[in-house]
């Protein structure tokens, strides 16, 4: 049975290589040949024009700017900035600014969006309602608006500051933002930190100690309210030894401002307040959908076995409703923090906001560019990172 | 060259303010006014004889100089004070000075304040990316006092801020706040512009590195609006001026040759910017001038030969 | 399904351990149980057949009050099931159930799955709970996959583990709804044979089932349900060979010729 | 055997009224345990605060659509006055007034578009002979210059058409951008699957307005020097870029949940890769998609917005410009109010449509 | 499966169609294929057997190349295996496959799933890939169902559809992967039925089953594997009266008795 082949006979052993376009191997090499080639010129060809036009226009270049002094002030800033800082001082309290709306945001969001996620799946037919007309509205009005309808919000509804109201003994609250009362130095908030962060650490001995245990005997530790008694108790009793200082730093209406305690401007007040609005109608569908998620006969099952609702949900559900909840969660993270650039609209100098004037100072747009991004894509690929072996860690193994 | 560039495509583009009353700004029909709207249409008309041969682009402060850089526009009109960074770091070439202006503040007449040295403490709007945002920094460093800044993008939500109570002051040039006041505030004598003047600061149309001749257009066509000026030769009597004796006249309006070629347009451009955009003085009076909303006196716009420090350069 | 040898009726207790009396229950206008009275003594094994929908899921749930019944009372080891939650509890505790789906939990390994409710319900240490644990998962015999996670296993064993599971809490009772039915043919036969191990040891057990084999060989007691109602009950001999309602012979000369 | 008795089943009951009926109703929705009775009264007595008010402002004590500014001022509710004197320029921008009816059609077309594309008998290839029409008409009335229609510059478009414009526009150039770049990330050529990646990941990473402020202001200096692009063709591309990452990731999940079979029955019939892509793989993963799209497309509606950060006049901008006439200062809340209701009527309408939409394509999967 | 009559061997044209020639295949460091030789007459049915994991499914996926040997060669109808796309193309038109899980196209009617090779592979007018589409059809007694979708059919149907699916395209060679394993024991006769028939029209058939008694009725040779290996070819008869290796004796005890 002598064989005719269609291939020359001897052809090359499977897996070589014949640089014909019907080898796959071959065709493979010259498409990615063809199509990095294509990004290659493009790229070349957008970096030499703006090289050339740099070039051509006399326009400085390098991060060299980033040493020398702004000379802007910046409205709100959590580290010590003046204007006689640098530009890339600048540039790091603008970072920490976005940071700082994006992780409160990021907490109020996840509370008010878990507790109208929960709120949508209640048995209370009024309240399953109103949390998703919530959902329904905030979810369908772009972002900005709703920014620009809070910050109008507080310039109008709120009186001057001189007729600022006064709900609570030091506290304010007029179109210049909020204020409440500080903590006036005392050595007596040091030792209530100490006695905080001892806390923390006897908490955590104690589950440890608490786990033991109930695997020796059985015997269930009241865990929740030891912890949350520790938690608040130790610095209490801080407080207590140390004298009960009242001491407050009040804020004071000097000259044209309150002076002294703690304030919230009304543009971080209304940027933290849309972004939070905004992202948690989005955590409300993740949460109720990681819920809705565990089979209703995982319930039945431990119901049935007798565990108490709390374990049931503590043991049962949440574990199984945190996979699902959690990568679509922390993409709302990302897009919360990304949104958080819309400040530039309101004035919360965030980094957007300070890169901007930066770059239109030293004219340096494109190294001004290339920090926001740069940043902002520092900040997504973490969370990736993250969002990766969380992943990895909670897969259900399967067969 | 950009010169080559804007006649093929068949336009100017100039960048301006979005909305600055008396400087740039849209009417409710869609059409630009005010001054540094008219130098652009100047410079459009030196190019095409046609003012309406121009496109505007409305920029905020924050995105001007990118967009000069760039060449997203060929002239950027923007009040833009005349800076040593701006003119070397940023890249740009400024052309004569068209408004000379300053630095002020305006408050609430309520708060009673009299001068800017009692405003420590003060909250402060101030639009972003301004020499404004730096006087006021410096201003209030060099006279030990503090403040609190509310730094907004666009110059309407400055505005809004301010009225709206936000803060006590607003800052920006002293021209920017009067218009402001006329056209903005809900009642303008519950403001008050207090005298002093922080900075000085010569606003002038800007083209970008590189290219000398559009440099010499711009710089050329502002300076005629200031020599019709000073010659009387205005938009209504100019054509009387064409059959002028006077030498210095006749090269100015193109009747013996020579000074358009010379930066490459045509030989009657002066003529032309006069017929249709008009001199300094009436560009001046029909956009901010004391018949306008702003009021505003010619003070150190007059030309030199009246006491203020408008000149121009000798066409020759 | 061939130890016809069990036909033969055990001895019973005469212990009563469940007592149903006129049980109503309606899901809005629906009405699906109809006045079900119901003895089960101790050591009793009962199978529970009928038509799809005709309320022998409901019925049995009722029984550890997944669901909730609206006329009459049930009575299980003693306690009365009402709202009070407590009650229910000390109930679940004593009743052990098998689902259709066996509803494992997927994020605990076999092992963990079966020591969960005797460490959090019954308060056992760590280590009893797992020796009980592998006992039963011996029983099963799936003790090598006890450090698996259910993903992992076939149907037949998930099952199994099901099983196990429940019989860790020791309870008094077991109850299965329909525990073959989602299994493929090949592994209804390993679920059985624990089963009927089960019964041999004289557990309590009331099986919804299809699986006539099984009925045959173990029960006690066939309980025939249609539209909400207990049609009959009887011997699992004669219910087969000589059934009473006509109701109840259509239904079975459907299932036989199947 | 003995005979059978004929059983004569219970009758069903009407259950008691504590299980149906209003009355259990209200006692099963709203009051069935302690702390849902006390949530309802405390939540019946916030609505019964808040509504009514606002109930009154909006329309009792507010003053209709010819109200003028210095009626307004003087106290009462609402402002519909200011939407009466504004109402055009928030729809239509700086268009000039007397085409207004241009941008009017712009829109009708548009939504019939949208309408049409609902159903799902109308997808057949025709379908995109209808969108190729609708656009050029669209094109022809915005810029107008044949048919006798005075030419406009796109500088003065605004308002809804330009929403809709760079919205769907953009979607749709972005949609054969993204099915490319989510074939190249599942590529098995390394090169192509590096670059599509890094596309996606890098544009995904970055806020869109970023990417818009280099669009409208820096563009120029990446290209030869003297050659010029329009502005809202830069931020439509700048649009088209961001879409196509979004796309991208949704349609790879359509593509991921393709079964292998389906490769290998293609592939075992000898079809060649695009034959085998086209036909099975993905009509496939685009009708599993298609909610995900649809959520893309509300976001980048919404997104839309944002180009009044570069001074391009959608919606909301003609909105804001509409409250910086000194004479309507203060009417925010109309203004924000009104534009807030249009986006939220189209965003809501396509949630809507897509949830439906999901629920057929899951029911048509299952027998 | 009763028509014992096919036992007898029919005659074979004696023509080549598939050769395979010391084929090794690799999974990473897993040896799955081990020195493959194998040859096919046109006409000749082939039943493989053995283990699961004895690579049965890769040895049938490398004849039309859905999977990639790493040595040796294999010649089907004339045309080497290489890395030449054209001449894989010209292979798997005239080799069909039937899968276990049948892989039809849920997005077309059963019909568009039959026409669509013929058309855009073998370039054919669609009216008359539509007329050979029903004649297969018919042939599968499954006609009446041309213009539903594959989701309304039950699995045995499903099946059928696939058959001739790959019938349409007229290959000179079928493959059969398991064709029945995923079915239910109802529908596994309607499929086995249409392969007999296929069988007797003379196509030429590798089929991996492990449904005995269509080996012994149709098959002209059996094929056992077990690691990879061919481990013994014989005709059923002796193969199952008369087995040689103790591997393969293990095997038919095991699979007999289940
Ligand atoms: N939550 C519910 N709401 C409304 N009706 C229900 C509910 N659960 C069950 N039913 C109805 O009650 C009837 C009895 O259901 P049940 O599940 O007890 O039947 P079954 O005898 O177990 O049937 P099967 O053999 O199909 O499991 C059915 O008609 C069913 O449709
Ligand atoms: N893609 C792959 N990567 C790695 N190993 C594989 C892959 N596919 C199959 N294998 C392994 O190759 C071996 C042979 O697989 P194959 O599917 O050919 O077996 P089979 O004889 O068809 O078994 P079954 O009867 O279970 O279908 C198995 O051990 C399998 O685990
Ligand atoms: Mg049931
Ligand atoms: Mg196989």
């Amino acid at each position: 049975m002598a064989t005719e082949t269609r291939t020359t006979q001897g052809a090359p052993a499977p897996g070589g290589t014949s640089f014909s376009l019907s080898d796959p191997t071959f065709r493979a090499i010259v498409y990615q040949i063809l199509v990095v080639g294509a990004v290659v010129l493009v790229g070349w060809f957008l970096i030499s024009n703006t090289l050339d036009n740099l070039a051509r226009r006399s326009i400085a270049t390098g991060y060299s700017f980033l040493e020398r002094e702004a000379s802007f002030g910046i409205g709100e800033s959590i580290i010590d900035y003046s204007p006689k800082d640098t530009y890339g001082r600048a540039f790091l309290v603008g970072v920490l600014n976005t940071l700082k709306v994006s992780v409160i945001g990021i907490l109020l969001a996840t509370v008010i969006g878990t507790l109208i996620g929960v709120a949508r799946l209640s048995s209370n037919w009024l309240i399953a309602k109103l949390a998703s007309t919530y959902v329904e509205i905030i979810r369908n009005i772009p972002p900005l608006l709703q920014l620009f309808f809070w910050y109008a919000l507080v310039s109008d509804s709120l009186p001057p500051v001189r007729n600022a109201l006064n709900p609570l003994p030091g506290v304010f609250l007029s179109q210049r933002g909020l204020w409440v009362p500080g903590l006036s130095h005392s050595p007596v908030w040091t030792m209530m930190a100490v006695a905080f962060a001892v806390a923390v650490v006897g908490t955590f001995a104690l589950s440890r100690w608490a786990k033991g245990r109930q695997a020796r005997t059985g015997q269930i530790f009241p865990m929740a309210r030891a912890g949350l008694g520790l938690l608040i108790g130790l610095p209490l009793l801080a407080y207590i030894l140390g004298g009960m200082p009242t001491a407050l730093d009040m804020p004071k209406l000097t000259g044209f401002n309150f002076v002294g305690g703690k304030a919230l401007s009304p543009e971080f007040f209304a940027i933290l307040t849309g972004l939070t609005v905004y992202t948690s109608a989005f955590i409300a569908e993740v949460v109720r959908s990681g819920i809705v998620a565990v089979n209703w006969g995982q319930t039945e099952a431990a119901r049935a076995l007798g565990l108490p609702s709390g374990p049931t949900l503590r043991l049962v559900i949440l574990p199984q409703a945190l996979r699902v909840i959690v990568p679509p969660l922390t993409s709302q993270y990302l897009n919360l923090t990304k949104n958080s650039s819309l400040a530039l609209a309101i004035g919360y100098p965030d980094l957007v906001s300070i890169a901007n004037t930066t770059l239109n100072q030293t004219g340096q747009a494109i190294e001004g560019v290339t920090m926001i991004m740069g940043t902002y894509l520092t900040i997504s690929l973490s969370i990736s990172i993250f969002m990766n072996w969380y992943n990895k860690r909670i897969a259900l193994v399967e067969r | 060259a950009t010169l080559d560039t804007v006649k093929q495509r068949g336009f100017v583009q100039c960048g301006v303010n979005a909305g600055l009353p008396g400087f740039g700004n849209p009417d409710s029909a869609g059409n630009w006014t005010g001054l540094d709207v008219d130098f652009c249409r100047a410079v459009a008309v030196a190019v095409f004889n046609d003012p309406n041969k121009i496109k505007f682009t409305p920029l905020s402060a924050q995105q001007r100089f990118p967009a000069i850089q760039s060449g997203e526009v060929d002239l950027l009109s923007r009040n833009t004070t005349v800076t040593l960074t701006r003119d070397t770091s940023v890249g740009l070439n400024f052309a004569p000075v068209t408004y000379y202006d300053g630095q002020g503040f305006m408050v609430n007449k309520k708060l009673g304040v009299k001068s800017a040295k009692e405003l420590n403490g003060a909250t402060v709007c101030v639009q972003s990316g301004t020499t404004t945002e730096l006087n006021l920094a410096d201003y209030f460093r060099a006279n030990n006092m503090s403040y609190n800044p509310v730094v907004i993008e666009s110059n309407d939500e400055v505005n809004a801020a301010y009225f709206a109570g936000r803060c006590d002051v607003l800052t920006t040039d002293v021209s920017g706040l009067a218009g402001t006041r006329a056209g903005v505030a809900p009642v303008p004598d519950d403001h008050v512009i207090l005298p002093e003047v922080i900075s000085k600061e010569p606003l002038a149309p800007a083209v970008r590195h590189g290219d000398d001749q559009w440099f010499d257009i711009v710089k050329w066509t502002v300076n005629v609006t200031i020599q019709a000026e000073e010659f009387g030769i205005n938009s209504k009597n100019v054509d009387e001026f064409v059959n002028s004796k006077n030498p210095d006249i006749q090269r100015f309006l193109g009747t013996s040759p020579g000074m358009g070629k010379a930066l490459g347009l045509d030989e009657k451009y002066a003529y032309n910017v006069i017929k249709k955009a008009g001199n300094y003085g009436e560009i001046f009076d029909r956009n901010v001038g004391p018949g306008t909303p702003l009021k505003l006196e010619r003070g150190l716009n007059a030309l030199w030969t009246k006491g203020g420090l408008q000149y121009s350069a000798p066409f020759r | 399904m061939s130890q016809a040898a069990h036909q033969a009726q055990h001895v019973l207790s005469g212990e009563e351990i469940i007592r149903c009396t006129g049980v109503n229950k309606w899901y809005g206008e629906f009405h699906v149980l109809k006045n079900i009275d119901l003895s089960v003594q101790k050591g009793e094994r009962i199978v529970v057949c009928g038509p799809s929908g005709s309320g022998k899921s409901t019925m049995i749930r009722c029984l550890n009050r997944l669901e909730e019944h609206q006329k009459g009372t049930i009575v299980v080891d003693g306690i009365e099931l009402t709202n009070n939650l407590k009650n229910i509890e000390l109930v679940r505790r004593e009743v052990g159930m098998v689902f259709q789906h066996f509803n494992l939990f997927p994020h605990l390994t076999v092992l963990e799955n079966c020591t969960l409710a005797p460490i959090w319900v019954r308060k056992k240490p760590k280590a009893e709970a797992e020796d009980i644990a592998m006992r039963y998962l011996k029983r099963v015999r799936i003790a090598e996959q006890a450090h698996k996670y259910p993903g992992q296993l076939s149907g037949g064993q998930q099952q199994r583990v099901a099983i196990a599971r429940s019989l860790c809490m020791s309870p008094k009772v077991m109850l299965f709804d329909e525990p073959t039915s989602a299994l493929d043919p090949e592994m209804v036969k390993e679920v059985l044979d624990v089963m009927i191990g089960l019964a041999e040891d004289g557990m309590t057990m009331l099986c919804v089932t299809h699986e006539m084999g099984f009925a045959k060989s173990v029960a006690d007691r066939v309980i025939f349900m249609d539209r909400g109602e207990i049609v009959e009950q009887d011997t699992p001999d004669s219910f087969f060979t000589n059934p009473k309602s006509d109701r109840t012979r259509l239904f079975l000369s459907q299932i036989l010729n199947h | 055997m003995t005979d059978t008795v004929k059983h004569v089943g219970l009758p069903d009951e009407r259950p008691p009224s504590n299980i149906v009926g209003p009355v259990a109703w209200l006692r099963n929705n709203l009051f069935n345990t302690w702390y849902n009775a006390i949530l309802t009264v405390l939540v019946l007595l916030l609505l019964a605060t808040a509504v009514p008010p606002f109930i009154t402002w909006l329309f009792v004590t507010a003053h209709g659509f010819d109200a003028t500014s210095q009626e307004c001022r003087a106290g009462g509710g609402a402002c519909w006055g200011f939407i009466g004197e504004k109402l055009r320029f928030i729809l239509f921008g700086t268009f000039p007034y007397d085409e207004q009816w241009r941008p009017l059609l712009t829109i009708v077309i548009f939504i019939a578009l949208l309408v049409g594309s609902c159903d799902r008998r109308f997808w057949k290839p025709w379908l995109g002979l209808v969108w190729a029409v609708g656009l050029t008409a669209v094109g022809i009335l915005m810029w107008g210059g044949v048919f006798g229609l005075t030419p406009v510059e796109n500088t003065l478009w605004g308002g809804l058409p330009l929403t809709l414009i760079l919205s769907v526009i953009g979607l749709a150039v972005a949609f054969p951008a993204a099915i490319l770049l989510a074939l190249g990330r599942r590529s098995n050529m390394p090169a192509v699957k590096v670059l599509c990646v890094t596309y996606i990941e890098l544009i995904r990473g970055v806020p869109l307005i970023s990417l818009l402020f280099m669009a409208s202001v820096m563009f120029p200096l990446f290209l030869p020097n003297g050659v010029s692009v329009d502005k809202l063709l830069r931020a439509q591309v700048a649009f088209i870029m961001f879409a196509a990452a979004y796309m991208a990731e949704a349609i790879r999940g359509g593509l991921q949940a393709i079964p292998k079979g389906q490769y290998e029955a293609a592939d075992g019939l000898g079809l060649s890769y695009w034959q085998k892509m086209l036909k099975i793989i993905l009509p496939q993963a685009l009708a599993i998609a298609i909610p995900p799209l649809v959520n893309t497309f509300i976001s980048f509606f919404k997104d839309t917005s944002l180009v009044i950060i570069i001074g391009l006049y959608d919606l909301l901008g003609a909105g804001k410009v509409a409250l910086s006439d000194p004479s309507w200062r203060g009417f925010y809340r109309e203004s924000y109010l009104f534009v807030g209701v249009i986006y939220w009527v189209f965003c809501f309408s396509m949630s809507k449509y897509s949830q439906k939409l999901e629920r057929d394509l899951n029911r048509s999967h299952r027998r």
